[in-house]
């Protein structure tokens, strides 16, 4: 164990070094957005290098703050170039033009409920990205908001009765599961939505 | 110290390497380049029995993907 | 003169990022000469493989609605946390029994050990999370909406 | 529980499960600077920014949609709550996390503004703030796995080994990281782009996340 941390700490710190004097050369500002994934393995590789359990609840946030920050600068990048109104190309396969996403949406939102909890959410999450990516749709916009708002205070709700009546821990557990699959399924559809912009 | 555990930081290394300063330096290049070291951070993982992180990752590092494709394309135009 | 020409260059805000990077890898630099950190032995949630359990790479409990000891930071805040870890839904208790192989598909139901992290003794973790990915959102919605 | 004498005796310490939020005479003073800015946020209107022509008797108010007006309120009160959290949390990765609230309402309240100038210094400002999660979570990470502990309070005692040096250096190179948003305001003449309060929000809470991380630093 002891051996194993200190090699795996000396070549993933390499690897930041690396990555960083590349984000020091880097003049591009797109180069820079594609670089910052990269930065981020080595963070993760420092969490995964723990080996506990603990190790693993540390990178689920890890890799939401990750993820979440990389959406909100890429849409910062499109419109400080003044790409807002240039059309993104949907995908022309010829699978997706036929019912299968249809097919293999609901396939996936229905193993995704099963699952539940955060694996669920991601899952289910992405048989709504497959769905909107092929067909396109911004109507639900807001509705996509107020889901994510409620599913929100159902976790702060499932939080507080773990923290303070800890008795129905059970009740709470299944609260933090549900909403925590309805914060990852809006999530995700939610980029999917972004990215089927100029389709229509 | 388990065969993946090497591999995994071997990649992680040779990755960080390929993707921070691609050959033909081009967006998509490096777009692919990234998948090395997140396949080396997968086998890490691996090594240390973190099956539900390692889900986890995939699924985020797609996502990611579908973000980068995006903004590619909205940058190199149609 | 000099400090007037180092003033222009840090003020200059495209410059900031690779300032920043600069500083970070010469930090990273210095971290690996001062290697190897210690690796304390006794860490919290420690892993425990168990290969022939069905629950394989998470085997953390006992039978469901026993407490099993967790070794976490405060073990007398939080009187229920044994009993998160060892709670299966019936389909996943279903799925335990029939086969060896699903294990990882059993914890991302709701219990097990990660949901006691990151539900109960962590909890509070995973709120700010949350909020970091609402916040996250929200600009990016009103960005793509603002006409 | 031995306290340090640095940020002072708690007054009370609140128990989320493994993660102790406590209230000591530093904590505290950095909570209320942080609760009476939220109240100003709440509280006050937005000024009118005013362009007088040169060479003219002519000036017009320039309008500021009250979409963008609410918008940024909301980031400004988001940003006044993670700074509150930051100060009281006695947990590291907490801590990080809080941190990291703090810097991605910073990039939300500066990229409110259409200016494309003010984008582009919004953009930069993201970057660093995302590169910066890497040191910060790292810190987080080197701490749990050299002294087997997050809780602040633990490593107070001395029954726990001590934290390296580098592992500090990295804590507070990401704090300085996610707080560098005022460099930035003030460059692209934020106080001078309309809905101006909000803006001071920012400066505030790199202030406050700058100093608690010194207590933390000490005291760990």
């Amino acid at each position: 164990m002891w051996q194993e941390f200190s090699i795996g700490v000396l070549l993933v710190f390499i690897a930041a070094v690396i990555a960083f004097f590349a984000l020091v050369v880097e003049k591009d500002d797109l180069h820079r957005l594609l670089l910052l994934d990269l930065v981020e393995v080595s963070s993760l590789g420092i969490i995964a290098l723990l080996g506990t359990d603990l190790a693993e609840a540390l990178i689920l946030p890890g890799l939401v703050v990750g993820i979440a920050e990389l959406l909100a600068l890429s849409q910062i990048y499109v419109i400080k170039e003044g790409f807002r109104d240039k059309v993104v190309q949907g995908l022309n396969i010829e699978v997706i033009q036929a019912d299968a996403p249809l097919i293999i949406s609901v396939l996936l939102i229905c193993y995704g409920v099963v699952l539940s909890g955060f694996t669920g959410g991601g899952v289910a999450g992405l048989g709504v990205v497959f769905y909107f990516m092929a067909r396109g749709h911004r109507e639900h916009f807001e509705l996509l908001e107020m889901a994510s708002g409620i599913s929100w205070a159902t976790w702060i709700f499932a939080f507080f009765v773990f923290m303070f009546i800890p008795e129905y821990w059970m009740f709470a557990l299944f609260l933090a599961a549900i909403g925590i699959l309805l914060k990852v399924m809006v999530k995700l559809s939610l980029s999917a939505t972004i990215w089927g912009d100029g389709n229509e | 110290m388990s065969p993946e555990f090497v591999l995994g930081l071997v990649l992680i290394l040779i990755g960080t390497v390929a993707s921070a300063f691609p050959r033909p330096k081009t967006y998509l290049v490096q777009l692919i380049n990234l998948e090395i070291p997140a396949w080396g951070l997968l086998l890490v993982m691996l090594s240390y029995n973190e099956a539900l992180a390692l889900l986890t990752f995939g699924g985020v590092s797609a996502l990611s993907t579908f973000i980068y494709v995006r903004v590619i394309q909205k940058r190199e135009g149609t | 003169m000099i400090i007037q020409r180092i003033s222009r260059i840090i003020s200059n805000y495209e410059m900031i990022m690779p300032l920043f990077a600069g500083a970070v890898s010469v930090l990273f630099v210095v971290a690996i000469f001062s290697l190897p950190l210690p690796y304390y032995e006794e860490q919290l949630y420690p892993k425990t493989i168990d290969p022939a359990s069905p629950l394989n790479p998470y085997e953390r409990g006992g039978p469901p609605f026993t407490q099993v000891t967790i070794n976490d930071q405060y073990p007398e805040n939080s009187p229920t946390a044994g009993y998160v870890t060892s709670y299966l839904t019936p389909f996943s208790w279903y799925l335990a029994n029939t086969t060896l192989y699903l294990g990882t598909t059993i914890v991302a139901h709701p219990g097990g050990i990660l949901d006691e992290i990151l539900y109960n003794t962590r909890g509070l973790d995973t709120v700010v999370e949350t909020t970091i990915l609402f916040i996250a959102f929200a600009i990016a919605s009103y960005l793509y909406r603002k006409g | 529980m031995e306290m340090s004498s640095l940020g002072g005796i708690p007054y009370y310490i609140l128990e989320f499960g493994d993660e102790l939020v406590y209230f000591s005479p530093y904590t505290v003073s950095l909570f209320l600077l942080a609760l009476v800015f939220t109240m100003f946020a709440v509280m006050a209107k937005p000024e009118r920014q005013v362009d007088i022509a040169f060479g003219g008797d002519a000036y017009y108010a320039k309008e500021t949609s009250l979409q963008e007006l609410r918008f940024r309120r909301f980031m400004a009160i988001a940003c006044g709550f993670a700074s509150m959290g930051a100060m009281l949390t006695g947990d590291i990765f907490n801590f990080t996390l809080f941190i990291s609230l703090v810097g991605i309402c910073n990039v939300g309240i500066v990229a409110a503004v259409k200016n494309r100038h003010v984008q582009n210094a919004a953009y930069q400002y993201g970057i660093v703030a995302l590169s910066a999660t890497v040191p910060l979570f790292g810190a987080a990470a080197l701490i749990a796995a050299t002294t087997g502990t997050l809780s602040m309070v633990e490593l107070w005692s001395s029954a726990t080994p001590a934290v390296p040096l580098v592992v500090k250096a990295l804590l507070v190179l990401g704090v300085m990281g996610e707080g560098m948003a005022p460099f930035y305001a003030a460059k692209a003449e934020m106080f001078r782009a309309p809905g101006a309060p909000y803006v001071i929000m920012c400066s505030l809470s790199s202030l406050l996340i700058f100093l608690r991380v010194i207590e933390v630093v000490l005291v760990i």
